[in-house]
């Protein structure tokens, strides 16, 4: 039950029209968008301003390994109207993966993001402070698949 | 050599003699200051220690608990117990800090605290030094225990004691002011700055009551303002545990910090000691006009009595409202003290010159 | 007066070091292992930067590797004061995905549990507030109140705080028969004690004057530093997901999402005293009234998940939690995500309370209810 | 004037609010002292957790040391922490047949997060949650028991 201004059909028709670039489809959930690594920044701005949409409350932003690439999430809610848009965009390249920051638009994307880079090794350009935020330096990226580290994870 | 529990001063008068006696003048003096000394020393660490207990008891009721049980009965050797390990603590030292002054702070505190202790009145007769301007000693004298904490929190070379000693300085120097103001209104309805003059001209009934409304004011601000010189209860800051984790003693251990913290205590003391003797009476029984039977029970009650009463009472007044209030903050404190306690105290004692001069008082 | 004035224009010229001061990992008010490093102007605080991860434990790491109903257990763990909550969160998410459709009664008790654990979380918050601001006793009398709620839970779920009760399909076990009795026998109590609060702490003139205009947060700043719960709704952020996004039987109960605009550390503190006696009417709402039925719908042994996303959130007593399964079909799941309420809450910290005393960081700190497991996961 | 009545005004709430703080806590040192905390290693007599309490994993036995465990290895699935080892023998049954019976159930409690789910999937209830919660010892080692007892057997008719 997702009280908001449009449907999820309404909203899905009115960012085809907005990002025809970007492949929208109605998920289980939510409106689902993939937009182009280079169209982020522009598209991320534009979810925000544009009064119709005003997603201006980002609510998580997830890093996810896929065997070929690196995708980064980011869930967002209107405060104003109230609906839900999970943006997904891909990184070109897996294991040096790089992509736009989103932090100018949604400041608390800002620790996200140096969440993501600890944790997935994903660089986030015209990031202002990008730096590991839970682990030391040198420490490797612990949600990658590819990550080993035979002295601290047991598998059973 | 005759003991009498109401009146001491025929004992104090025969020791003397007795002394004198058996040896010279000059020698009679020394020993005599021996054992004064002495007297002092073990009355501030007992009484340090049954105010440490008492504290944690009075808390622990406060906030529905049993407090310390497990040493003694009821838990009575636990502070004696915690002094042991604080004796037997490394004295651990900061490499950087000041190494003369680090040392010397924890004396500072305690000689300031000892001197201030000298003068108070336990009893008719029972006091050590009888000096006319004996509450301008006293006021003199407990202001030096900041030069103490200012001194420990600068040389510990520690950010937190430094911005500790510095709260603690300026709170102090103010309240300083509002001590001695409301101490002045007082000294102007006794007309004598002697302490035992003080509590003499209380033999028929207390100042609190004689100067009613002036007086009381001045008691109100006169416990806010001690409560502050302590370093206690919502006044803190020096120590302010969840800010500056321990404040100017951060970096002390062992038996220096237990300097610091039975110095608080009796600080509490003198500020309580001094609370009664010039508000509640100092050792006189308490008095009622004309009930001329209550009056005479109050008097078989001995002095020394009379005065640890009060002082008792005083000092839980003190630790409700430690164990109350959340603490100020360091400019809040200084306008408590600038915008309010000062005119306030200002007006009172015109109020207190109205009130002597028209005689409108019991 | 004009030497007065060059004075005061003299003093300005004061060459005056700004420095640095760790506060943490260990300090008594930081509320577990978090390390800010403040920088300091004299009391004034001029920056703060928060450094976390002193117990990243890995859990979105671990998740990788364990099945469904034992990531619930993980979740405990995470934030700890509001477990049930972090429970039915992954709990519902898993139904949502398998499209199970729980008993009403096992709506009801969640919904009941998640008030109670908000009840336990805000006491806790509440006495750890006044501490932090100097007011020892409060601390007391917070948990003294906690207490019965823990019991309850130790009753019904077999712990007090890592209580692991909510598994995909229901519940771990069924309510005890005396769990109805206890939790109207304490808000009865606890009715009686909340105004306490209010006469000991919330009236109080010193406090008053500690958190009035400290710490503010404009509405535009909490949103986008995502602050949410109680904290942003003290800014008018109106993020509560019991409302946008009811989940459980909260559809069925009548309460107010608490809002305020005045974005201060008194009241982010208000609304939390507020929320309490929200809590309170919704449990009343819904005690005497759990349907019968099951406690829990039956699963399979091996609970594994359509290949896709799944997103849950529900309303910690901190703010939004949420959960972000990504599944390919196996029993587990390719890429959990938590999104914790603290973690964004926290580093809007500097926002607020820059420009503050040091004395008022640590309020403003502890008027954000931080949870160090729960920022750090 | 005003001003003035402010000020008055400001300390009068002021004080007046302070009061009433301490009035709350002095009820509760002048009220008869009813205290909150336990005496906890005193009361052990009467303390008693309750019926669910998850303090440890215990396999009961009954009065002929049978316990209900057929050695499946649910349980060890079952744990996130691997805290719960199953070692399995083959026994030669009465009618002749080979089967799969427990040796040795090994639980470290060390591990155990105590999150009930070993328990819940047993499929005849073998193991239990105990509510002895002094789990204290000196030695690590100790924190690994043997749920079955020594020469312990299963119970007869517990299905596979």
């Amino acid at each position: 039950m997702i009280l908001s201004d449009m449907t999820k059909e309404e909203l899905q028709a009115y960012l085809t029209g907005e990002f025809p670039d970007a492949a929208v489809s109605v998920g289980k959930q939510y409106v689902e968008m993939v937009v182009k690594a280079e169209d982020l920044h522009a598209a991320s701005q534009k979810l925000k301003s544009s009064p119709e949409l005003s997603f201006d409350y980002l609510i998580c932003l997830t890093g996810v390994d896929y065997p070929e690439k690196m995708q980064i999430v980011y869930h967002l809610e209107s405060t104003l109207h109230r609906h839900v848009v999970v943006m997904k965009c891909d990184t070109a390249d897996r294991n040096e993966p790089k992509i736009d920051t989103v932090s100018d638009i949604w400041r608390t994307a800002k620790y996200h993001e140096r969440e993501v880079y600890d944790l997935l090794g994903v660089i986030f350009n015209n990031h202002s402070d990008l730096r590991r935020l839970f682990l030391e330096d040198g420490w490797g990226f612990p949600l990658r698949k590819d990550y080993k580290d035979e002295v601290r994870i047991v598998e059973r | 050599m005759g003991f009498n529990i109401y009146d001491f001063t025929e004992m104090t008068h025969n020791m003397h003699l007795w002394f004198l006696e058996r040896m010279s003048p000059a020698m009679t003096t020394v020993v005599e200051w021996t054992i004064i000394g002495v007297c002092y020393l073990l009355f501030i660490a007992l009484f340090g220690l049954f105010l440490v207990y008492a504290e944690r008891k009075v808390c622990a009721a406060f906030q529905q608990r049993l407090g310390p049980t497990r040493v003694g009965y009821w838990g009575l050797l636990q502070t004696i117990a915690d002094f042991l390990k604080l004796l037997m603590k490394e004295l651990i030292m900061p490499k950087s800090a000041d190494k003369f002054l680090y040392n010397l702070a924890p004396f500072i505190v305690m000689i300031a605290t000892f001197m201030a202790i000298a003068v108070l009145p336990f009893g008719k007769g029972l006091q050590t030094m009888d000096f006319d301007i004996g509450i301008f000693y006293v006021t003199a004298v407990s202001s030096i225990g900041v030069i103490g904490i200012l001194i420990a929190g600068w040389s510990s070379n520690n950010k937190y004691s430094l911005i500790g000693a510095m709260r603690s300085g300026a709170q102090i120097l103010s309240y300083e002011l509002s001590v001695s103001l409301s101490l002045v209104t007082m000294i102007i309805f006794a007309g004598t700055m002697q302490l035992s003059g003080i509590v003499e001209g209380q033999r028929d009934a207390w100042f609190l009551f004689k100067g009613h409304i002036p007086a009381l004011i001045a008691f109100v601000i006169f416990l806010i303002a001690g409560t502050a010189e302590t370093n206690r209860g919502p006044f803190d800051l020096a120590e302010a545990e969840s800010e500056l984790t321990a404040g100017f003693h951060t970096e002390y251990s062992g038996i220096k910090f237990a300097f610091f913290f039975l110095a608080e205590y009796i600080n509490m003391f003198i500020v309580a000691a001094m609370a009664t003797t010039v508000f509640l009476g100092g050792w006189m029984p308490l008095h009622f006009g004309s009930l001329e039977s209550f009056n005479h029970v109050m008097d078989f009650i001995p002095p020394l009595v009379w005065f640890f009463i009060k002082v008792c009472g005083v000092i839980f007044l003190i630790m409700w409202f430690k164990w109350t209030f959340p603490r100020l903050r360091v400019d809040q404190i200084l306008t408590l003290e600038w915008k309010y306690l000062l005119p306030i105290n200002l007006i009172n004692i015109l109020l207190m010159c109205l009130v002597v001069l028209t005689k409108f008082h019991l | 007066m004009s030497e007065l004035k060059e004075i005061i224009i003299s003093s300005d010229k004061i060459h005056t070091d700004q420095y640095l001061v760790n506060m943490g990992p260990q300090h008594p008010s930081t509320h577990g292992v978090l390390r800010l490093l403040v920088q300091l102007e004299g009391e004034i605080v001029h920056h703060i930067q928060p450094h976390v991860g002193y117990i990243h434990s890995g859990i979105e790491k671990m998740c990788e590797a364990i099945s469904y109903p034992q990531i619930i257990h993980l979740t405990d763990r995470m934030d700890y004061l509001s477990a049930h909550m972090n429970n039915e969160a992954v709990a519902l998410c898993v139904e949502n995905a398998l499209q199970v459709e729980v008993p009403d009664r096992v709506k009801y008790i969640r919904t009941i549990m998640d008030e109670l654990s908000r009840l336990a979380s805000h006491q806790l918050w509440w006495c750890v507030m006044g501490m932090d601001l100097g007011a020892l006793t409060t601390f007391f009398y917070g948990l003294r109140d906690r207490e019965h709620i823990l019991d309850i839970f130790e009753e019904t779920c077999g712990a007090r705080l890592t209580v692991n009760y909510n598994v995909p399909g229901g519940l771990m076990f069924d309510i005890h028969p005396n769990f109805q009795k206890r939790v109207k026998d304490f808000l009865k109590e606890f009715k009686k004690k909340l105004p306490e609060y209010d006469q000991l702490l919330s009236d109080n003139v010193i406090f008053r004057e500690r958190t009035n205009n400290i710490g503010y947060l404009s509405l535009e700043d909490a949103i986008s530093w995502g602050v949410t719960g109680p904290s942003g709704r003290g800014s008018g952020f109106s993020c509560d997901v019991r409302k946008h996004e009811p989940y459980s039987a909260y559809p069925l109960v009548q309460f107010q999402e608490k809002l305020d605009t005045k974005g201060d550390s008194f009241t982010r503190y208000k609304l939390r005293i507020d929320e309490m006696w929200e809590s309170i009417r919704i449990i009343e709402q819904l005690i005497d009234n759990i349907p019968e039925g099951d406690y829990a719908v039956k699963m399979k042994g091996v609970i594994k998940l359509p290949e896709g996303e799944f997103y849950q959130r529900v309303e910690t007593a901190r703010g939004e939690f949420g959960v972000y399964i990504i599944s390919d079909g196996k029993k587990n799941p390719y890429r959990v995500k938590f999104r914790s309420p603290g973690f964004s809450n926290l580093f809007a910290l500097n926002k607020m309370a820059a420009g503050h005393k040091i004395a008022d960081l640590v309020a403003i700190m502890s008027t954000l209810d931080l949870v160090i497991p729960d920022i750090d996961r | 004037m005003n001003a003035i009545f402010e000020y008055f005004g400001t300390i009068f709430k002021g004080v007046k609010t302070l009061l009433t703080g301490m009035k709350i806590t002095g009820k509760y040192v002048f009220t008869p002292w009813k205290h909150v905390t336990q005496q906890y290693p005193e009361n052990r007599e009467t303390l008693k957790m309750f019926d669910r309490y998850r303090g440890e994993v215990i396999m009961p036995h009954n009065e002929n040391n049978e316990h209900l465990c057929t050695g499946c290895g649910i349980c060890e699935l079952n744990c996130p922490n691997g805290s719960i080892e199953i070692i399995s023998k083959m026994v030669v049954s009465e009618d002749g047949k080979k089967k799969r019976a427990i040796d040795q159930h090994i639980y470290h409690l060390g591990m155990c997060t105590f999150c009930n789910l070993c328990v819940k999937a047993c499929p005849t209830g073998a193991i239990v949650m105990g509510q002895n919660f002094e789990h204290a010892v000196w030695d690590r080692s100790k924190l690994t028991k043997v749920l079955n007892q020594p020469g312990s057997k299963i119970a007869q008719g517990v299905k596979e």
